[in-house]
């Protein structure tokens, strides 16, 4: 473990940073693909951040809970995915600023 | 257990009368009337009976034995929360009041309810119920309970048989008293609250309440809590504008037991728990709750003056009337009292009987405009004669109840506040411009020959009955009040001794 | 792990058993009455699953704690879940192919909300709201036609999914900070983080509650309820509405105690701006909405404002914990049974029909529809906190605790909020009272006779609830 | 027998209520029967009890009950009978008898027949019981009974909205006095702890020393519902309207009974007002003024009802004047006095009426001396005891009062000079009248002399007009005595020949037309007299502006109830925050996502307001 250490802050700071941009990504994309991407970014930042803290405390906790992390994420994208291919039959679009027939 | 069976026989009779409707399309009212008179009886029965009443005595906070009737079971235990009713002479008299309107309200939706009369009888008698509940409850939970429930069935009878804005009317009606009654709760269960931390007990229980020690500046946020709950019911200028509108636009039988009834829960309210939970509190506040009265009585008058709907100028009135009792009560002396006491039985009689005619007047004319009224004397003498009485009751003529009344909250009110009554006492002119007003608009002055049309039918039989019984009930006050006066005796007393 | 254990997981294995035998079922014949009987069945185990484990609580290993409370309201959901069914039954008989996978979905989902409920560390935690979350996604969007339930769908997908990513961020900064991922853990070693880096403490905890506040749709994590309301079908929504934030919240419940998050003033401040700020805005929002479900949605986040303020009052060195547990478990109770009326009766009225979920369409229902109309009514006033219902007795409950507490700025908002609710929740009645005299004017559907026995049932419930409380108070006083 | 004075209120009280209950459905004869009977029955017991208390003058006390018992507040329905009380109840009954008589015939084609007679009984009764209530509270009730009885009857013909009109204006007007009252009486139970007029009346001289503040405040405040009563200045503008009821009701209340229940009143408590002579002073110059006022006003009317409606607010001036100097006796006096020939007056006008076809204008009749004598000496009697010629009731009481008011220290022959230019205008148009109405030309032919019924009670209150100044009232035991001094014998002189002179230019200017002031009365100035004369010294006009109209205006623009408009307030801005906050549901995913991020950047930033105290 020698060669990597890296202090905690900065993995955080790095993690941070990602999760940010998964979060900018799905305020500013409006195809449901590359917002299903920027979920997918959201949650290795938090799988990143686990990692670096069960690291930094020693623990196998982290890494665990990155494994489980991934599965989650796999999970949410098949679903999300499976409901892409049906907004495309029945929006005929993946553009989500037109699903907006609910409001006010 | 009498006075559970009071409320128990209106909430069973209620449903009796609801589904008595499958039998037959007029058996509601002769069921609703039936179980109203039955009622009155049942409880007439069990005063006479009681020995207590020739003698009565002051009803101490400290002891509930000392009060007429006294009736506790548990409930939520867990809250401290229990069934306790008890009835000394002002709840004795509301009761009384609560019961013969509530058979006048029968009789004055006699006719003009064509739909859905099972329903109409039993939410008529669930009110009732309700009232009844209100005035007997001593249990701060299960008084507050009373208090909103019995708005229920009363929105309901604003909000189907009401008039042509009656959804507007029942929303406004409902929201005043439930937002007000939120704060009551606020208040009961800081009360309750401050209790425990004091004694270490739950208890909802008035008389548990009653003298608990708590900080000035808590007393003073309790009791405005309490005192706008009641107030805005009263109502007392400026809460008191959902009260024209829900007069105007309820369904006969619920303008009556508006005014006549649902009214003196604001009023028995402030009597019985908004001054006497707070006393140090609600002293130091009398004076502005005086000009709030003072500015009612007057900005009644003046609006009553305004109006050209019947009903409207007839809800009007009575937030004048109702005013004056605001300064009975926190004039808070032995004459203001009894006259604040007196002004809720005769008002309930005066303006229930002026709502019949209103509605007597809307079933044949279809309208409540005054402007399409004039000379109405001419066609329906009887009724004329018998609304001139009204009004001028109304107007508070001696040698009848509403004069009684509010001479003697005037004359209470001058011993604490001369300038204040003389501004009260400008009522009684805007008073007379009004009433008489009403009375020119619509049975006096030309015969309107459209009318005619109508084929106007005088009061009949059923009519003059009704009103037969509130005017002898209103000339009995005016010239005789002592048995009223004697009931109320104790218990103000009793009151009195509560506050420095 | 051992056979004590098992015992106390057995609501757990039964709804997994009942999971695998749909499973099988489905792979044998595909059959909906019989996935239905299978699936009541797997509840009906379930409940006397949690009324067995009564005798065997205790933590299971660090991801789960078997306690009556627990236990209560995983049979509370399990009836709901059951109600549900009941619901489904006839909205999904219209469906066409595969419809007997969505009582395999709604029996994951509940699985997943029974963990939730007893989950006492950050993984169970995810993985209870994970499996509840993705079964709900495909129940939302089970029908086939119509764009309304795929809309809602996607977006409760990715907006849900997004909260997750803000939970586990935030778990990852606490266990960043404390090392540790048990709430108990986490509660132990917390003052100490706190004195040593309290801005990684905060703003994991600060992330958790947002991602929670998600699923609870508490102001500003709301926008999602309305749309996810209207677009799901009826009884999803239903389940969505009760049973998902339900356990969400209990889930809630046990992170703020066993975290004792009510240490941190800032935290408490910050809750504080949360709830005053759904209690308003949800009763705006709902003030002169059209939709039923969309009003439902909007009365929901309101009425969990009023349950933030419960967990607030912990704050106050004077709170009672017992009382702040049993308020919590009445309101959540009442608030339930409510919400089920409500929506049985929307979902027996409107159907799937979008233009029934206006308001509009009840016109008249209280003279053709007795029963449905008169559970509307009921629940509307238990809703509104009128007393004699559930609804009462859980608001006075919440000002109760918050009187103790001292949280007047709370109190106010709550009075405000209660205001201003009274009006859209009696529009309802009212237009359900209208046209008293006239002949039929709005076509209501037939109601099956499970469906008004159903709605008797659940408004004889919310009553008794608020009439003969002591019992349940009782009742809830132990747990 | 004065236990049973009672009776003497309580049957024209049943007679009404029985007329009322019945509806009219009485025969004509039955119910006039009823109506006069039960007042000639309440005379004949009067007389009885007069009889009785002449052999023995004690005042009686008769209590019949406690009205009302509130801590130390108990008012008896109670009634005090002294000498005061005998001759008001005397004039109630008596000329009040006769009235109903009269009515009989005035009233026998209307169909409203009962109601009238129903009106009227209520009247009687609620006048015996102002005058017969020994307490405040029980006079009030009297006091408003008969403003409402006035009301009704003043309205009586409800179908023209005019009398309406002026049956409102009526009551309101007097409501003003009697608010006043009512807060006199709450000034002095306060202060006294009774109302009970004879007890009130002692403790007031225990407690009190004349010129104290208090007995000055609550005199003027009684002094207010008299003055409302009894038509004075500034409460007077609504007698003349009043006279749009049945003459014979303007005969009974607005000239002989219920407008001078003011000066019974002050007559009545002049024990407190002997504690506050400033009120006295203001009692005297409110009298005179008025006095004047209305003669002036009297002078310029062509209504024939008009002008003995002013003549009789003048008339009560005097009385107030009697009161404001202390010759209680003299003010009693005239009260009588003038209850016959204003009665006899009126009760001529409505002979007048009835036969004239509802005609009111006295231009539009003239000659009618030999078409209705009976009438016509009605008319001179009672003008001349009007106008207070020689001899005539009128004088004797008139006379009095003038000598008496004379004798006031300072002001006095001021006053007195008031009083002498009065009864000179007094003569001028009570003769004015006479000679328009019955000499010159006729304009209108009467179809018909009065009947029996008419010409009874008018023959008899000729005779009372005439006899009526010898008659004692027994009232010395009631008042303080009167100086007894006389005042120089040319004040007398004076006194009794300026009633002549009045007559003597009204017959100039009237009747033979040899004092020509028809240049004088069209200069502009004489124009805008008469104009300002006519209309009541603008008076009415003035209130108008003052007050009606304010109080329409302000009534009207609070019509629109200005508190909703807070409520409406709070209403549009819920409403706006749903707007803005149902436009911020857009449906967009994006912005979802967006409120999202917002409140975890809130949640954060407030989570890290981190307290110190922790750390």
């Amino acid at each position: 473990m020698e060669g990597l250490n890296v202090p905690l802050n900065h993995i955080l700071l790095v993690s941070s940073l990602l999760f940010a941009i998964g979060m900018l990504g799905l305020m500013i994309r409006r195809n449901i693909i590359f917002i299903l991407m920027s979920l997918e970014v959201m949650l290795n930042s938090a799988a990143l951040a686990f990692v670096a803290a069960g690291a930094h405390w020693g623990q196998p906790d982290g890494q665990v809970v990155f494994m489980l992390i991934l599965t989650v994420a796999a999970a949410e994208v098949a679903v999300g995915l499976g409901l892409v291919l049906q907004v495309q039959k029945r929006f005929k679009t993946l553009d989500m600023d037109h699903a907006n027939r609910m409001r006010g | 257990m009498v006075m559970v069976n009071l409320i128990l026989i209106l909430l069973v009779g209620g449903v009796l009368a609801l589904l008595s409707e499958r039998l037959d399309e007029n058996m509601p009212r002769k069921v609703a009337l039936g179980v109203v008179v039955v009622d009155l009886l049942y409880f007439l029965n069990h005063l006479l009976a009681m020995p207590e009443l020739n003698q009565l005595q002051a009803p101490l906070a400290s002891d509930p034995s000392t009060w007429l009737m006294h009736f506790r079971a548990d409930w939520i235990p867990a809250f401290g929360v229990s069934i306790e009713l008890a009835l000394d002479g002002i709840s004795m008299l509301m009761v009384l009041l609560t019961l013969v309107l509530g058979a006048v309200a029968v009789s004055a939706s006699w006719t003009d309810v064509t739909v859905r009369r099972g329903f109409f009888e039993a939410n008529l008698l669930w009110t009732l119920a309700g009232v009844l509940g209100v005035f007997m409850a001593l249990d701060l939970f299960l008084f507050f309970l009373f208090w909103e429930v019995m708005l229920i069935p009363m929105y309901f009878l604003i909000a189907i048989w009401g008039h042509e804005n009656r959804g507007y009317a029942a929303m406004k009606f409902f929201i005043f008293t439930q937002a007000s009654g939120l704060l009551m709760l606020v208040s009961i269960l800081t009360l309750v609250a401050v209790n425990h931390s004091a004694t270490g007990q739950w208890s909802f229980s008035y008389f548990a309440l009653l003298n608990t020690p708590m900080a000035e500046t808590t007393a003073h946020w309790l009791m405005v809590g309490f005192f706008i709950a009641f107030v805005v019911k009263l109502p007392v200028f400026p809460f008191h504008t959902w009260l024209p509108d829900a007069h105007t636009q309820a369904p006969t039988a619920g303008s009556v037991i508006l005014a006549g009834i649902l009214l003196k829960t604001g009023a028995y309210g402030l009597i019985r728990f908004a001054v006497p939970l707070f006393p140090d509190a609600a002293m130091d506040f009398s004076y502005v709750a005086m000009v709030l009265g003072a500015a009612g009585v007057v900005y009644g008058a003046v609006l009553a003056f305004a109006q050209t709907d019947f009903k409207r100028l007839i809800a009007y009135s009575s937030v004048s009337h109702m005013g004056f009792v605001l300064l009975g009560v926190y004039a808070w002396n032995e004459l203001a009292l009894q006259g604040a006491v007196m002004q809720m039985v005769a008002h309930g009689f005066s303006t229930a009987a002026l709502f019949m005619i209103a509605g007597s007047l809307q079933e044949r004319l279809h309208t409540r405009d005054m402007r399409e009224m004039g000379g109405l004397w001419h066609y329906m003498p009887r009724m004329g004669a018998v609304a001139m009485f009204f009004v001028v009751a109304s107007l508070g003529l001696p040698g009848l109840g509403n004069f009684v009344a509010e001479f003697l909250v005037l004359l209470g009110l001058f011993k604490v506040d001369p300038w204040m009554t003389a501004i009260a006492a400008l009522g009684l002119i805007t008073g007379a411009a009004y009433s008489l007003l009403l009375m020119q608009r619509s049975f006096q002055g030309e015969p309107n020959p459209k009318l005619a049309d109508h084929g106007l039918i005088d009061f009949g039989g059923r009519e003059m009955l009704t009103m037969a019984v509130m005017m002898v009930a209103l000339i009995g006050l005016g010239i005789y009040p002592q048995p009223v006066l004697d009931l109320a005796q104790p218990v103000l007393q009793s009151l009195l001794e509560v506050t420095p | 792990m051992n056979a004590n254990s098992l015992m106390a997981l057995m609501p757990i294995l039964m709804l997994s058993l009942t999971a695998v035998v749909l499973m099988i079922q489905a792979s044998i014949k595909r059959d909906q009455s019989v996935a239905w009987f299978i699936s009541a069945l797997g509840f009906l185990l379930t409940l006397w699953g949690a009324g067995y484990a009564r005798e065997f609580t205790q933590p299971v290993t660090v991801l789960l704690i078997v306690d009556d409370w627990g236990l209560f309201f995983t049979t509370l959901i399990v009836a709901a879940a059951l109600v549900t069914l009941i619901l489904s039954r006839d909205t999904f008989s219209t469906e066409g192919e595969r419809k007997e996978e969505y009582y395999l979905l709604l029996v994951l989902s509940v699985l997943g909300a029974v963990v939730l409920i007893q989950s006492s560390h950050m993984v169970s935690l995810l993985l209870g709201m994970e499996l509840m979350g993705v079964a709900l996604y495909a129940m939302i969007a089970f029908p086939e036609k119509g764009q309304l339930p795929l809309e809602a769908s996607i977006k409760y997908l990715v907006l849900s999914a997004c909260a997750s990513a803000m939970l586990l961020y935030g778990f990852a900064l606490l266990y960043a900070a404390t090392g540790d991922l048990s709430y108990g853990g986490i509660g132990l070693k917390a003052m100490l983080a706190y004195q040593q880096n309290p801005i990684l403490l905060m703003s994991g905890t600060a992330m958790v509650l947002a991602g929670i506040g998600f699923k609870l749709s508490v102001v500003p994590f709301h926008m999602w309820t309305p749309d996810v309301y209207e677009g799901a079908p009826t009884p999803v929504t239903g389940f969505l509405a009760t049973i998902s934030k339900g356990a969400v919240f209990v889930a809630l419940t046990r992170f703020f105690v066993e975290g004792q998050l009510y240490e941190y003033q800032s935290l408490m401040t910050a809750l504080a701006a949360v709830a005053i700020a759904s209690m308003l805005i949800g009763n705006w929002l709902a003030l002169r909405q059209e939709n039923i479900k969309r009003l439902l949605a909007y009365s929901s986040i309101a009425h969990f404002g009023y349950l933030l303020v419960v967990l607030i009052a912990l704050s106050h060195e004077g709170a009672e914990a017992g009382l702040i547990r049993q308020a919590i478990t009445f309101y959540l109770a009442a608030y339930i049974l409510t919400t089920l009326a409500a929506f049985a009766v929307v979902a027996c009225i409107a159907g799937e029909d979008e233009s029934k979920n206006q308001i509009a369409a009840f016109d008249g229902l209280f003279w053709r529809r007795r029963i449905q109309a008169s559970s509307l009514t009921v629940a509307m006033l238990s809703f509104a906190g009128i007393p004699l219902t559930a609804g009462f007795v859980g608001k006075f409950y919440v000002i109760s605790v918050g009187i103790q507490s001292q949280l007047w700025w709370l109190l106010a908002a709550l009075v405000i909020g209660s205001a201003i609710a009274i009006y859209y929740y009696l529009r309802i009645i009212f237009t359900m009272t209208k046209s008293a005299g006239t002949a039929a004017s709005g076509q209501f559907r037939a109601s099956t006779a499970s469906q008004d026995v159903l709605a008797m049932l659940l408004l004889i419930m919310v009553l008794l609830l608020g009439s003969w409380p002591q019992p349940f108070i009782e009742f809830a006083g132990r747990l | 027998m004065l236990e049973l004075i009672w009776l003497i209120p309580l049957i024209p009280l049943c007679s009404s209520l029985l007329l009322m209950l019945t509806a009219g459905r009485l025969p004509r004869l039955l119910i006039g029967y009823l109506g006069v009977g039960s007042v000639g029955i309440a005379a004949l017991l009067t007389l009885a009890a007069g009889i009785h208390f002449m052999a023995n003058p004690e005042p009686f006390e008769l209590t019949l009950w406690t009205w009302m018992q509130v801590g130390n507040f108990a008012p008896g329905v109670a009634f005090y009978f002294d000498g005061l009380t005998l001759v008001m109840m005397s004039v109630i009954t008596g000329v009040g008898f006769l009235i109903h008589l009269f009515s009989t015939e005035f009233m026998e084609k209307d169909t409203s027949y009962a109601r009238y007679f129903a009106y009227l009984n209520m009247f009687v009764a609620a006048m015996l019981i102002l005058v017969m209530a020994d307490n405040l509270l029980l006079l009030y009730l009297g006091w408003e009974g008969v403003g409402v009885c006035s009301y009704l009857l003043v309205g009586f013909w409800y179908q023209n909205s005019a009398n309406g009109q002026s049956a409102r204006k009526a009551f309101i007007v007097t409501r003003i006095g009697d608010t006043a009252m009512a807060l006199g009486l709450f000034l002095l139970f306060t202060e006294l702890g009774t109302l009970d007029i004879q007890g009130m009346v002692a403790m007031a001289n225990e407690t009190w020393q004349v010129g104290d503040s208090i007995p000055l405040i609550a005199c003027l405040l009684l002094l207010g519902g008299a003055v409302g009563k009894s038509a004075q200045l500034p409460l007077h503008t609504w007698l003349p309207d009043a006279m749009a009821g049945p003459t014979p009701v303007s005969a009974l209340i607005h000239a002989a009974t219920m407008v001078t229940a003011g000066v019974y009143l002050i007559a009545r408590t002049h024990g407190l007002f002997l504690l506050a002579p400033t009120a006295m002073m203001v009692v005297a110059i409110i009298g005179i003024a008025t006095s004047l006022m209305a003669a002036f006003t009297a002078l310029m009317q062509s209504d024939i009802k008009r002008i003995l409606a002013y003549s009789t607010i003048s008339q009560i001036g005097y009385m107030f004047l009697a009161l404001g100097v202390g010759a209680w006796t003299a003010g009693i006096f005239h009260l009588m006095t003038h209850a016959f020939f204003k009665a006899l007056l009126f009760l001529g006008s409505g002979a007048i009426i009835h036969c004239l076809h509802h005609e009111h204008n006295i231009f539009k009749m003239g000659g009618l001396r030999r078409k209705m004598p009976v009438t016509f000496w009605s008319f001179m009697i009672g003008s001349a005891a009007l106008a207070a010629l020689p001899m005539t009731s009128g004088f004797f009481s008139k006379d009095q009062i003038l000598l008496e008011a004379y004798q006031l220290p300072g002001m006095g022959p001021w006053l007195w000079l008031g009083g002498l230019l009065g009864a000179l205008l007094t003569a001028i148009y009570s003769f004015r009248l006479v000679f328009v109405v019955f000499f010159g030309k006729a304009n209108t032919e009467p179809d018909r002399d009065t009947g029996w019924r008419m010409a009874v009670p008018l023959t008899v209150l000729c005779a009372l007009s005439l006899i009526g100044g010898y008659f004692i009232i027994p009232v010395e035991a009631v008042f303080p005595a009167a100086s007894g001094e006389h005042p120089a014998h040319w004040v007398e002189y004076v006194s009794i020949s300026v009633p002549l002179i009045g007559l003597l230019l009204a017959y100039l200017i009237f009747h033979s037309r040899q004092l020509r002031v028809d240049g004088l009365v069209g200069s502009r100035v004489g124009q805008l007299l008469r104009r300002f004369w006519f209309s009541g010294w603008g008076i009415d006009w003035l209130y108008d502006r003052l007050f009606v109209r304010p109080y329409y205006e302000l009534s009207g623009m609070l019509k629109s109830e200005p508190v909703d408009v807070i409520y409406g307030l709070i209403v549009a801005i819920n409403q706006t925050l749903n707007q803005w906050l149902s436009e911020a549901q857009t449906g967009r995913m994006r912005w979802y996502i967006a409120s999202m991020v917002f409140g975890l950047v809130v949640l954060i930033s407030l989570a890290l307001q981190i307290s110190p105290e922790v750390l």
